[in-house]
């Protein structure tokens, strides 16, 4: 291959996306037995995505605009950018579709219907590129819906009666919020004229003339993507939805789903309204009142449940609303601190989800009751867990301690002191619901543990990438000031996100 | 009372008493009829149109149209009979 | 003149059979007589009409014409009547002569 | 002979229906040739429509008034098109529904009744007079109806006379309607219409159509006849009627109301709302159907109500836009109803039976028609990026910028009623635990698949070339909306 | 009330709708057919009052005559059928579901204001519409033919009228669809007065037929007219068993099908071309064209006529099928 020049190849963010969209259809007509083709064709692509989504980073890092329009209807753009606070979930949904990618490659290893799940989870990322990417509402909208219609094969993977239940469930929350989507944009383009995501937001003028107006767009918004980041009313399908393969979990709640979701209110507020024109249409108060809501009631809920899945489910809805939390505080550090979880959050939760995996798989143990003494029958795998959980209830210097600290800041920032009260309580919930299955898995001598063979037969693919992941989670938190660090990333973001409301 | 009120009024009459058979009638084959009297006001209604007073000659155009409904009308009754016949057919042996 | 009257006559004569044989065919009590009252009349109608309006005629064509007219009509009428009474009877209502 | 494409458009497949006729055994490549062909000629009209803007060929030499004039412009060369790229693939489709000894006589007649309909349809979309638009629909009803009862069973039997009752009275409606018309205007092509003064005869003649013009396309509470027929004739043959068959109706009805100059607020509102009605409840009988063919029949009706949505949003004044959105819609209809009809023909045919209940239960799991059975449904739904979506879309931006927020929320609805029907469909599709055996997920394969599959794809890339699209049925300005 | 035709007029509108009723009202199927005969031979009267020959003759030939053949054989077969020909009435034939009182009134009362308001329209629109008459005049000379109905339906409005022919054709196409096989309700043993009577009157209606044909150049008359007149030969032939189809004569019967819409079509595309448009007739032809025309679709309507009038394509049934055939 000859090498382009790399200033001049604007079609890079379209390449980035057609790296999974075109594999897609590949994977579908491939025949069930071809695996190691299917194998090698995944994995290639996830790689070589890896690789594009650094070479944009590296070139928008050094000021390179991508700007790719198609017309679509009159005045209305198919748009894709990359900006920075693209690149930040583009790379997240890269690399860890990579790590993803291997796992549900050693998971499904016998499974039925690998072409349709590879097919869909390429189909999935392609979505949620796609969603990172787009330059406006509508685009925004497309990829949005895509990404319901890719998830909802893999939900149902099983084809169980329960799963069955769960998907539609889930398939009317998001189908449901994809309609008000619809709606909200229709009203951002009958009332703006553009849906394009413009740091500082293109609403001045509505909000000025008809805040009436503007504040039910507003709502209606947030509440589309509240939908998939499991805002507190609309959350009820994230629990359900676990009954998914462990690594369709891992996706949909460390990157796919949810992330659109947090991520699609950070463009709404940024991009759409503009920080400050929600400020002062008084609609981040409820948004962050609705966060603190959906952060307490999700880590209550989750004390309760048995299911380690269905325990980790709440455990998202609760970590996911920081994001939203962070977003609503109005504060430019509280914002670092939005976007730094949006990563680490990522990171903690897949690991957990991929460990969770393999305890089913190795052990057969599913619920929390099953959970003794199996740190000695997988210590990599729990090893890994017990990192995610510790960063997740916030133990310094993990990440998720790093993306808490920021919030916290930004808090005092903004004047709501009531958010490290809010923060307090909650790493408080997440530690009384994480380290019980810690005790158990490590303090407790289990039958179940007995029963089993010293040393579960799980392959590398299986057993790596959640300690990967546990690595990257103590990476992001360590080294949280290093260059390139994501949290340096955030910051970057952040300077453009606000450099519109100092202006 | 001109002969052409008269006869417009009856096509108008006999197009309402078609289409209330159409809307009511269970049986197939009166169901046609009350069709083919909906036709018959139709075509009452374009004679008259053409009508003049003689002796002016009537125009010839909705002449044609009305012979060209006429045959329209009959091919569809013909479809419709023999869907009639082969579905009375297939039904009485059902019933046997 | 004369011929013009003639003719008004005839067909007003054609006009009466008809009537007949229309009253016949409502007020006779079964097929036969009614048939019976349907083809005499009105084939002897049908026949003083065609006179009457032959003697109008422009031309010997139409003359012509009219004549074919009747004898089809008679025919036509002949053969029907045949088929009813002929159906009727076959289906086994006979006369009734009371 | 002539170099006239829209003569060619009307009368290939004419020949072609005559020639399959008198030699039934060379029926399939005839009726290919044909069908082809008539593809050709429309490909031909549509260079000189982007050239020219509008055709117009006065018939025998006789100009409007007194003779019949064919026109096209770009909203009927899109519809011509639509027809035929349909027809071509359902045909290349049919080759495998009726292969086969045993389907000897299915074949034999499917073709010449599917390309007089072919001939009736573009007739349709060509004419410019309404008594020959009268004529037209009863070359369309009578194919229809033969194409309907293909199958010969009783059910099929039985929806073919209703639809042929139906047919008739809306064709005689329609009769009386042009009889009125000739009435008051004293001529019977659509462009004299515009001129005409409103008067009581108009407006009788107008509302007998638009009556007669409603049963023909099946818009509630007229839709009777619509579920049974299309749901019990053959796999193509319901493709042809649900994809393509209601639209001709519908595109006399666009035109009509445009070139009458008498369409006020309440009749497009009582319009709207019949739609509203056929969106709701066509969703909830849709919901409700036990079979799969008798679902997506529903869901035509649901489309016809949104098609008439589209068109009642705007009002005389915006009437010039909303004809663009009820295009849109009813081309993105067209191509995705008859992909998915189809698809459903090919599970049925892979199953052996249609009921939504037991999908699962079978052997084999046709994949790739069920999948072809999604792409139809997205559009019809109309998720981004179908064309079915810009259509919603279209629909939803008219009626939010005049304000008409019932729309919105009918439409809304009606989504959400396809997206609870439709995913009765995906659960059986991709249930696995009611199945003890092994299930064989790619024995459903078959060449057949790539019609329908086609058709589907189609439907969604259509989405992404709307503007080009619409910019072409706004060629030659068919409703006088010149800027 | 200067015309004393007008109480003519008003009892033949009268009695046109009290016909109208007693077709719909009427319990008797078979009686319901013989009125609505009666029905469609009174109208045709009337159009003759009203100046339409033409139409006259085509409403008794087409509308009247081959539709009231239709009906009756239908009716026959139904009988025939059900196993219910020794029955003095025909009823309840097909399945009925017995219509609510009330629903029939509200029907009616619906029907009788869409009258009113078609009545009210109707008397409101010009006494004497505008129309084509100017038009027609000054076209026909250019038409070919001295009658303006046939140069309407030949050459200004050519292109309906090929339409119309396809609609006969979809038609024999859709029914042969429907029904097939030889068998068939056997036709009622008519006697050797028929035969005589059909011996006599074959030839005087091919005479009747091929004249109308003829004379629809300038005269009421035409293809249609002549058409129906020698479908009637064929009804003729098919009752008194003088011809059977047979599933050899397919090809020669879809040949007559296809023959007047062929020539017709080819025509009307071969005439096109050097400035022409399709349906041009040059002037010197056109009288020739437009009777080669009428007479072939002449013969393609009075074959699909009677072929509808029969029904079924003759077809040599397996045995199974003809054990589920009637």
């Amino acid at each position: 291959m000859t090498p382009v020049p790399l200033t001049d190849f604007p079609l890079l963010p379209l390449f980035i996306l057609l790296t999974s969209l075109l594999v897609a259809p590949i994977l579908f007509a491939l025949p069930e037995s071809a695996a190691r083709l299917r194998t090698g064709i995944n994995l290639g692509m996830a790689a070589l995505k890896v690789a594009l989504v650094a070479w944009l980073a590296v070139k928008v890092s050094e000021g390179v605009i991508y700007d790719l329009r198609f017309t679509m209807l009159p005045g209305l753009e198919f748009k894709l950018q990359a900006d920075p606070l693209a690149i930040l979930f583009v790379s997240l949904s890269a690399i860890l579709w990579l790590i993803t990618t291997v796992y549900s490659v050693g998971y499904l290893e016998h499974g039925p219907h690998r072409a349709r799940f590879f097919g869909f989870f390429s189909l999935c990322v392609a979505a949620t590129v796609g969603i990172a990417m787009a330059g406006n509402l509508f685009t925004f909208l497309i990829f949005y819906e895509l990404l319901t219609l890719a998830t909802y094969p893999l939900v149902i993977h099983h084809g169980t009666a329960e799963a069955l239940r769960a998907g539609r469930i889930y398939l009317i929350y998001t189908l449901t919020g994809g309609l008000v989507l619809l709606l909200g944009t229709l009203g951002l383009w009958v009332l703006a004229g553009t849906t394009d995501f413009i740091p500082g937001g293109v609403l001045d003028n509505v909000a000025a003339e008809r805040p009436r107006a503007a504040q039910l767009l507003f709502v209606v918004l947030v509440g589309a993507v509240g939908v998939k980041a499991a805002l507190v009313p609309f959350h009820a399908w994230l629990p359900v939805a676990m009954v998914a393969p462990a690594p369709v979990s891992a996706l949909l709640h460390a990157v796919a789903v949810v992330k659109a979701g947090a991520f699609g209110i950070m463009r709404v507020v940024y991009e759409i309204f503009g920080i400050e024109t929600a400020q002062a249409l008084g609609m981040t108060a409820p948004l962050a009142a609705m966060a603190a809501i959906t952060i307490l009631y999700g880590s209550m809920r989750a004390i309760t449940q048995d299911d380690i899945k269905k325990r980790l489910a709440y455990s998202t809805v609760s970590q996911v609303s920081y994001i939203t939390l962070g977003v609503a505080l109005a504060s430019p550090i509280a914002a670092i601190g939005a976007l730094g979880h949006l990563i680490h959050q990522g990171l903690m939760k897949i690991t957990m989800f991929m460990a969770a995996g393999n305890l089913a798989e190795g052990l057969g143990v599913k619920k929390v009751s099953q959970m003794d003494g199996v740190g000695r029958a997988m210590p990599g795998t729990m090893l890994a867990f017990t990192l995610a959980a510790l960063a997740m209830i916030g133990l310094p210097p993990l990440a998720g301690f790093v993306s808490k600290w920021y919030l916290a800041q930004g808090g005092l920032d903004a004047g709501a002191a009531w958010v490290i009260a809010l923060l307090l309580g909650s790493s408080l919930l997440n530690a009384v619901y994480f380290l019980p299955m810690l005790h158990r898995a490590w303090f407790r001598d289990g039958t179940r543990a007995k029963e089993t063979p010293k040393r579960p037969r799980i392959g590398w693919m299986l057993a790596a990438p959640p300690i990967t992941t546990a690595l990257m989670v103590l990476a992001v938190g360590g080294f949280a000031n290093a260059p390139f660090s994501p949290l340096e990333w955030t910051r970057f973001v952040v300077a453009i996100a606000y450099r519109e409301q100092s202006q | 009372m001109t002969p052409d009120m008269i006869y417009g009024l009856t096509g108008i009459a006999v197009f309402a008493i078609g289409l209330a058979g159409a809307l009511c009638a269970q049986d197939r084959l009166r169901r046609l009829l009350a069709l083919k009297l909906c036709s018959m006001g139709a075509g009452f209604l374009l004679v008259v149109a053409a009508w003049r007073v003689p002796p002016d000659a009537p125009d010839p155009v909705p002449h044609a149209l009305v012979i060209t409904g006429i045959v329209v009308v009959v091919s569809a009754t013909a479809v419709a009979l023999a869907l009639i016949r082969r579905l009375q057919s297939l039904e009485t042996r059902d019933d046997d | 003149m004369m011929l013009e009257s003639l003719s008004m006559i005839l067909i007003a004569l054609g006009t009466v059979f008809f009537i007949a044989g229309t009253v016949g065919l409502l007020r006779f009590p079964d097929i036969y007589c009614r048939l019976h009252a349907l083809t005499k009349a009105d084939g002897l109608g049908l026949a003083l009409i065609a006179l009457g309006v032959a003697l109008l005629a422009d031309s010997m064509g139409e003359v012509f014409r009219i004549i074919l007219i009747w004898f089809f009509v008679a025919v036509a009428s002949a053969t029907c009547g045949h088929l009813i009474a002929r159906y009727e009877r076959r289906s086994g209502e006979g006369p009734s002569y009371d | 002979m002539t170099t006239d494409p829209m003569t060619f458009a009307l009368f290939l497949p004419l020949f072609g229906a005559m020639a399959v006729f008198l030699l039934p055994r060379a029926s399939v490549a005839i009726g290919l040739a044909s069908v082809a062909a008539t593809c050709g000629a429309v490909l031909f009209l549509a260079r000189d429509v982007l050239a020219k803007g509008e055709v117009m060929t006065a018939l025998g030499g006789w100009e409007a008034p007194l003779g019949i004039a064919l026109r096209a412009d770009g909203l009927s060369v899109t519809m011509l098109s639509m027809t035929c790229a349909v027809g071509l693939l359902v045909s290349l489709g049919a080759l495998d529904s009726f292969k086969g000894t045993g389907q000897m006589r299915t074949r034999q007649y499917f073709w010449p009744l599917w390309l007089l309909l072919l001939t009736g349809m573009n007739g349709v979309y060509l004419g410019t007079d309404i008594f020959n638009l009268y004529v037209m629909i009863e070359v369309i009803a009578l194919a229809a109806v033969g194409l309907t009862v293909l199958s010969g069973t009783r059910a099929a039997l039985r929806a073919g006379l209703e639809y042929m009752y139906a047919s008739i009275l809306g064709a005689l409606l329609f009769l009386l309607g042009v009889g009125f018309v000739y009435l008051h205007v004293g001529r019977l092509d659509l462009a004299g219409l515009i001129e005409a003064e409103p008067s009581g005869a108009l407006s009788a003649a107008l509302a007998l159509m638009v009556v007669g013009l409603m049963l023909k396309t099946a818009l509630f509470p007229l839709h009777f006849w619509l579920p049974a027929a299309h749901a019990n004739a053959t796999a193509p043959a319901s493709a042809l009627l649900s994809g393509l068959v209601v639209k001709a109706a519908l595109y006399i009805f666009l035109r009509l109301t445009m070139y009458m100059p008498l369409l006020d607020e309440i009749m497009v509102t009582s319009m709207g709302v019949l739609g509203a009605c056929a969106v709701l409840w066509g969703g909830v009988q849709a919901l409700r159907a036990e079979r799969l063919k008798l679902l997506v029949a529903w869901s035509t009706v649901v489309q016809i109500g949104l098609i008439f949505i589209a068109f009642a949003h705007a009002g005389p004044p915006g009437l010039h836009e909303s004809w663009k959105v009820a295009a849109l819609l009813i081309l993105a209809h067209g191509v995705a109803k008859a992909a998915m009809f189809m698809a459903a023909g090919r599970i049925r045919a892979e199953l052996g039976h249609d009921i939504i209940r037991d999908l699962d239960r079978a052997p084999v799991r046709p994949t790739l028609a069920q999948f072809t059975f999604a792409l139809a449904a997205i559009s019809i739904i109309g998720l981004p990026p179908s064309l079915g979506f810009i259509g919603k879309w279209s629909l939803l931006e008219g009626a939010m910028s005049s304000g008409y927020w019932h729309w919105v929320v009918v439409t809304m609805i009606g989504t959400l009623l396809s997206v609870a029907y439709f995913s009765r469909v995906f659960a059986g599709f991709l249930r696995f635990d009611r199945m003890r055996n092994p299930v064989a997920e790619h024995q459903g394969w078959a060449l057949a698949d790539l019609p329908p599959l086609t058709l589907a794809l189609a439907a969604i890339g259509l989405g992404l070339v709307a503007a080009p699209v619409l910019s072409f049925i706004e060629l030659g300005y068919p409703f006088g909306a010149a800027p | 009330m200067t015309d004393p035709l007008v109480i003519f007029d008003l009892l033949l509108g009268l009695s046109i709708v009290a016909l109208a009723l007693a077709v719909l009202s009427v319990r008797d199927l078979f009686a319901a057919i013989v009125l609505f005969v009666i029905f469609g031979l009174l109208s045709a009267l009337a159009w003759v009052r009203l100046s339409a020959p033409d139409v006259a003759l085509a409403e008794a030939a087409i509308g009247t005559g081959v539709t009231g053949a239709l009906l009756l054989k239908t009716l026959h077969h139904l009988r025939y059928v059900t196993g219910t020909l020794d029955r003095p009435e025909a009823m309840n034939l097909t399945p009925v579901t017995p219509v609510p009182m009330p629903v029939l009134w509200v029907n009616a009362a619906f029907c009788g204001l869409i009258a009113l308001g078609l009545a009210v329209a109707f008397l409101e629109a010009p006494k004497v519409g505008p129309g084509f008459d100017a038009l027609v005049a000054e076209a026909m000379p250019a038409s070919g033919v001295d009658h303006p109905v046939t140069a309407v339906l030949l050459n200004f409005r050519a292109y309906d009228t090929l339409m119309e022919v396809v609609v006969l054709l979809a038609a024999v196409i859709a029914v042969w669809q429907v029904e097939r096989g030889l068998s068939e309700a056997p036709a009622p043993h008519l006697g050797e007065v028929w035969q005589g009577f059909a011996r006599l009157a074959l030839p005087a209606i091919v005479v009747v037929g091929t004249y109308l044909l003829w004379v629809g150049a300038e005269a009421p008359g035409g293809a249609f007219q002549g058409g129906a007149v020698l479908a009637s030969v064929g009804l003729l032939l098919l009752l008194s068993r003088f011809y059977v189809p047979q599933p050899a004569h397919r090809g020669i019967a879809r040949l007559a099908f296809v023959l007047g819409t062929g020539v017709f079509s080819a025509v009307a595309l071969l005439v096109s071309g050097g400035g022409r448009v399709a349906f041009e007739y040059p002037l010197e032809h056109a009288k020739t064209l437009i009777l080669l025309i009428e007479g072939l679709v002449t013969i393609s309507i009075a074959v699909t006529l009677a072929a509808l009038f029969h029904g079924r394509e003759p077809v040599a049934l397996g045995e199974e099928e003809r054990r589920n055939d009637t």
